[in-house]
């Protein structure tokens, strides 16, 4: 096989994509998650997003990406194996087909990538915030990277049962463009679970506990908007008619989502609260990641709408329930992510991504059963990652807890953790 | 007329705003504090080391009420702001000599 | 014809310049003009821009920008038909002829242009902050987009008589590099309409209104400064010497803008003050950009110097009359985008952009009378665009006047709308 | 010789990088230092860097860049000549092989530099916050462009005797990827002198001075690490291997040294300060910025870790001295451009940058004496940055002190430089 | 000497104090506060429905003054801090037992 | 008991409270204000203009001590206030008629 060509234009975008990605994380979640806390608590929230880039930008290159995108090994179709841990054996200046980037330096690929699993973990802070140790939620990103990440990534964007060994029982390869399920649902049901595990912060539905700076929200949010053009457009890993496409359905589910929430909010509650245009803009971001490389702008329409309704009812419906998933991960990117895994086999359109196609189109075009395996794919993908996950980051939970134990005492929890465990004021505005 | 200073916890404002308005006392005015009581602030142990967090947030009622209204809401103050643990917080009752109303110009006693 | 060949190195630049040029309005302006209100009314002064972004960004794709870029159709010198909307018959993964980026994907020019029409909205709202209704402004989004900017984009981007016609009748065709006048003039000028339509914000004169939040104000020049590479550089529609040229003068001409204003507010008011620099930033960008892609760096510095000294005395000017056009998008806009537009065909060098000649070089290469007659174009399609955009702005904020009404009840104004509108605290600080 | 050929993909990149590295000045730089002073100077502190832009923007088209870049010139081993001021001559639209980005337009090339010897410059005045004057400030910028930065950047980066001279005397060329001595080093040590000659601020070591907004320091740390992927990568100008492994180095370099920073405040301190976490990304970044095109991701971890333990202690040791450098760019910058520097000598590995080989990799790969000269030439070269720097900084300071005096009156530093400067006030929270 | 404690309009600060300077009287320490009056805080009709906003952005002027400069700051806020709707404000007088200058530890009657 | 109000400079907010703890006087509210003294502010002198900052960050401690206590406790704020250039601030001293802890609800006098 002859050296794949690396292209200027295509690197370009890639290492664009890559500095986008990275500004998701930090500042752009950090802020999103610290304008909703209390004051008490802005430099902690943000320092578990921080924190979690770092440490995932390490072992990333020590031993994780190796396990996440190594197509060798005995359990290939379940996990890598670590023949490019370190990554030194490899050298990276040069593409390499081993990974979908073959024109782009394997090292961009790699940053590229870890960029995805650094946001991944750090999502899943939201649901931990205000209340945890440092030294848990370090252990936990060591962990949570190390047995759910790089199992799940693996899967769907290496050489992992959904794509290698689906369509040799008859259905079609699960598709997930820029990572609904691998991001997405991985983190939102992480979320969920350590919330559970966790349990509420105290006071929690005695006493007020509004978002400290909403202004910060807004600014993660816009952050988050324009970081994933990066996220989705880059999944196409060239500069191409793809991330055009993915570009452009990405602002527009976006946007659609971020409009639907925001009349919910005005209709149901009177007012058109900027948190929710927010939670919106987020929920639609989430949805069309999954399917961003196979939907026209239309169909994005759809998605992001959907998107907004469901996440919105999943957000009362958690808070019926009592349950203190402080930041909605779980009913933002757990269930739009979720969602838009499924939309993917509803919506794909073989006029934007040729050779793929969802039931709708499907039954347009012609090709109903395509269509149909299709959606099948997605659904029991999801439905795996969804219980992989769920089952793996209980026990990681709990370990962590015998361990270490998640919660900070009353005293530090009250104080707030700012003070308590940074030493630290995030404003002296005297 | 009595000014009744009352610092207490923020968290608390609401309940305390929310049965002082069900005994018909609306008007208050509330400022932002720091303080710390006779436990000089909090002291925590964190990595075996004892911190003192001893300025913490709180908030001051400042509330002029007629002299017959002093028992009741400090009674509605006490009861409502109170966790039973230290930092619940102090009420202190101070002499009016006057009150005029910018509105009207009207002097009130 | 052959099918244009699609460039990785154009695309790639593309994909990141519409990217940059969506974070000038999320949250660039968003953050520039929240800064600049009394703190009761930053949450408001934001979502006029992230709703002007979202509304724009699904109906740009509905029909926009087949009416703004379409070339056909029997009004075609004034507007496009609805021959590309909801852009389904046109699959926009490949080049295409009919737009100036021959050598994207289509559906990125589509992108490309959706961030221009959307942050031209969105500057329009700075007339309106602090006593505007929610549901008028929405209105006016969907109006003022259909029925003002999109033929105003049309006439100097796709087939308008100012290309078409102009030449025919001995002129040049108008040169609008990145959107002088289809962006600066249209939304400066409205902006003033509308600030008359709606009058004076309670308390205005009588009572201070100082900016809540000078670093938001900073924050939002900074990353409209960013942002705006993407917006001048990013409409050489490629990543070619004139983008690099494009870069520069908008680098020089902002730096020497900025440094103008700051130096008159020293000089004059006796303080440098902050303001000043970015008043003077955002009037540098502005007046840059029709010129960005045919004048070279030192013409940048007259432009950026004239531009500032202008828009300062406009500033004055719009104070001494009593208007509450509350944020100046006339003054610095307006101004500013007439005043490059006019410098366009003062200054084009066809060094630069060969072909392409202003008056004063017309008098050095002993072309006086291309200069002269390109100066005319730049004159007469200004006025024509001044007063297009008057008179449309002003029947639509009419209207929308009588149907819905523009200002919120007294006492909302009072607390803010941030607590009577979205019910929201933008900052909780205790 | 005939023509460069412009390459789109390498121009895409190198827009894009210079896009990049403009934002960690403004408002990367500013929001970092701003958040570290106290409120009542956070304008003030912000208008420094935002000047510091501006006025080096102009310089930088008038004459800074021929200065610094041209070959040319009686003087071509220590500084250029003016042949390219004022970039008239130089039609800089194509490609030039006059310089190492032969394949971007010249312009481009141009404007990168321009945000490098920017944010050189405004690192300097971190060390004269809340009491110097505006006026001492802009004459120093002016000054120290063209006689320290000038100078240093072609000794580096064009003709100077470290790439010139010393392989005629049997030693190799300096290495500086992206500017630890030109950039780092310079600013750092020039810090440290201003700091020396100004003074401390009033009641230094007496009262409190807090950083007054640490989300600030956050946001600026997450701009400039994104910023900086601009920055290093960027410095291949070209979107290619080297682009892709400077990338990810930066990234992991970057992320050792702010956990190692963070450790040491939490095992020294007790505490896991997050200002803490901030400079060690910022020691991280400096640290690989010289060394970043030529070592791989293992190294990198080194080069961080250490960075932060040197910088960490420099910052102590700066602190026992009693000396006010304010915000430690001479312990951050400075030290860890330095160790950078060496560190280039050590780690650079040819598998990366085929011929650059550091005495580590030169003892692997049985070339020891190459790697031995190339840590000489690394040692002599910084060394000679140091001194040469350290001087004229002097004389300069010297000379501002003497003419239009560094220090404000006492009473506008106790009121703040905010209100008695610029006449504003940064927040206006109630 | 009284403590004046006038809680006003924010929007009204500069022109109380420019008033106060024509008058002679400089020294003040202004906070920052929230308060409501007898009405409850603010109801506003939003799309039919009733909203009340209840804690309104104040400014709490405290002005020491001698006793027969009393009735002067009184005048003098109520006249320029009035716009004669409700929330205008209310100003309370309390005595004052001693006054003492930090600078010189003077103290003051 | 009294009420002690002492306006003094933020930066020597430390200093105070660390000498009113080697005093054992631990309890103490902290409250930040703007104020200005007789001088009407700071003037300076900039580019030729004189410029007025008129409203200076200040803190306010609100210190509840019983009677025999009050004057050990301006005796330490005065001397650990004072820089002795204007600014310093003042000490008001305030009769208080009632005192009530919010955790027990005791009163105390
Ligand atoms: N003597 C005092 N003077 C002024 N403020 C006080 C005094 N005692 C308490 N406070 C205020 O009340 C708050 C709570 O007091 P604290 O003593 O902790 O409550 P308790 O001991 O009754 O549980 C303090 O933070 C402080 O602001
Ligand atoms: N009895 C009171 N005790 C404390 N503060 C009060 C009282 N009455 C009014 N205030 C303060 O004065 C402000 C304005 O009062 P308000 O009653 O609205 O004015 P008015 O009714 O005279 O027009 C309130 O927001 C509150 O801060
Ligand atoms: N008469 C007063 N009433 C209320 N506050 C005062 C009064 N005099 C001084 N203050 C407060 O004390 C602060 C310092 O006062 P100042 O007069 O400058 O001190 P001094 O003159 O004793 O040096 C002022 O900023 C203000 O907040």
């Amino acid at each position: 096989m002859t050296a794949p060509t690396l292209s200027p234009g295509d690197t370009a975008w890639l290492l664009t994509a890559s500095t986008l990605v990275m500004l998701m994380t930090v500042p752009g979640l950090a802020f999103f998650y610290a304008g909703l806390v209390r004051r008490k608590n802005v430099i902690s929230t943000m320092m578990y997003s921080f924190l979690a880039y770092a440490i995932v930008s390490i072992i990333w290159i020590l031993y994780a990406f190796s396990l996440a995108f190594s197509p060798y090994g005995p359990l290939h179709v379940f996990i890598g194996d670590l023949k490019f841990a370190a990554i030194s054996p490899f050298v990276g200046v040069k593409p390499s087909t081993l990974w979908i980037g073959t024109t782009v330096p394997a090292f961009i690929y790699c940053g590229f990538q870890l960029t995805f699993a650094a946001i991944t973990v750090a999502i899943i802070s939201s649901a931990i915030v205000e209340r945890t140790k440092l030294s848990a939620w370090v252990l936990f990103c060591i962990l949570w990277l190390t047995f759910v990440y790089c199992p799940v990534a693996h899967w769907l964007w290496s050489d992992g049962w959904p794509v290698s060994v689906l369509p040799k029982i008859g259905l079609r390869p699960a598709l997930d463009f820029a990572g609904g399920m691998v991001v997405h649902m991985s983190s939102g049901f992480s979320a969920l679970v350590l919330a559970y595990v966790i349990g509420r912060r105290l006071g929690y539905g005695r006493e007020p506990m509004p978002p400290h700076n909403i202004t910060y929200v807004l600014l993660g949010m816009a952050l988050l908007w324009f970081g994933w053009f990066g996220f989705n457009a880059g999944s196409a890993v060239a500069a191409n008619g793809l991330a055009a496409s993915a570009w452009l359905v990405t602002n527009t589910a976006t946007a659609a989502a971020a409009i639907t929430w925001c009349l919910l909010s005005w209709i149901k509650e009177g007012k058109a609260s900027s948190l929710a245009f927010a939670s919106g803009a987020v929920a639609g971001l989430v949805a069309i990641t999954p399917a961003s490389g196979f939907v026209d702008p239309l169909s994005a329409i759809v998605i992001g709408v959907v998107a907004s309704i469901i996440s919105y009812h999943m957000v009362e419906f958690r808070i019926k329930r009592g349950l203190d998933e402080s930041l909605d991960a779980w009913a933002v990117h757990g269930m739009s992510g979720f969602w838009g895994s499924i939309a993917t086999g509803l919506f794909a359109n073989p006029k934007i991504n040729p050779g793929n196609v969802g039931l709708i189109y499907g039954l347009i075009y012609g090709k109903p059963l395509i269509g149909a395996l299709q959606l099948a794919s997605q659904i029991v993908t999801s439905l795996a990652v969804l219980g992989y996950v769920v089952c793996v980051t209980f026990i990681i939970a709990k370990i962590i807890d015998k361990v270490v134990g998640w919660r900070v005492p009353a005293e530090m929890e009250y104080v707030g953790l700012d003070m308590s465990v940074h030493g630290e004021e995030g404003y002296i505005m005297r | 007329m009595k000014l009744i200073l009352a610092i207490i916890r923020p968290e608390k404002l609401d309940d305390v705003k929310r049965a002082l308005e069900d005994a018909g006392i609306y008007p208050m005015t509330v400022v932002d504090v720091r303080g710390r009581g006779e436990q000089k602030g909090i002291t925590i142990m964190y990595r075996g080391r004892p911190i003192t967090i001893d300025l913490i947030p709180k908030v001051e009622l400042q509330i002029v009420v007629k002299d017959d209204d002093v028992d009741k809401v400090i009674k509605i103050i006490t009861e409502n702001a109170r966790t039973g643990k230290p930092g619940d917080g102090r009420i202190f009752v101070l002499p009016i000599e006057r009150s005029v109303r910018v509105r009207t110009g009207e002097v009130e006693t």
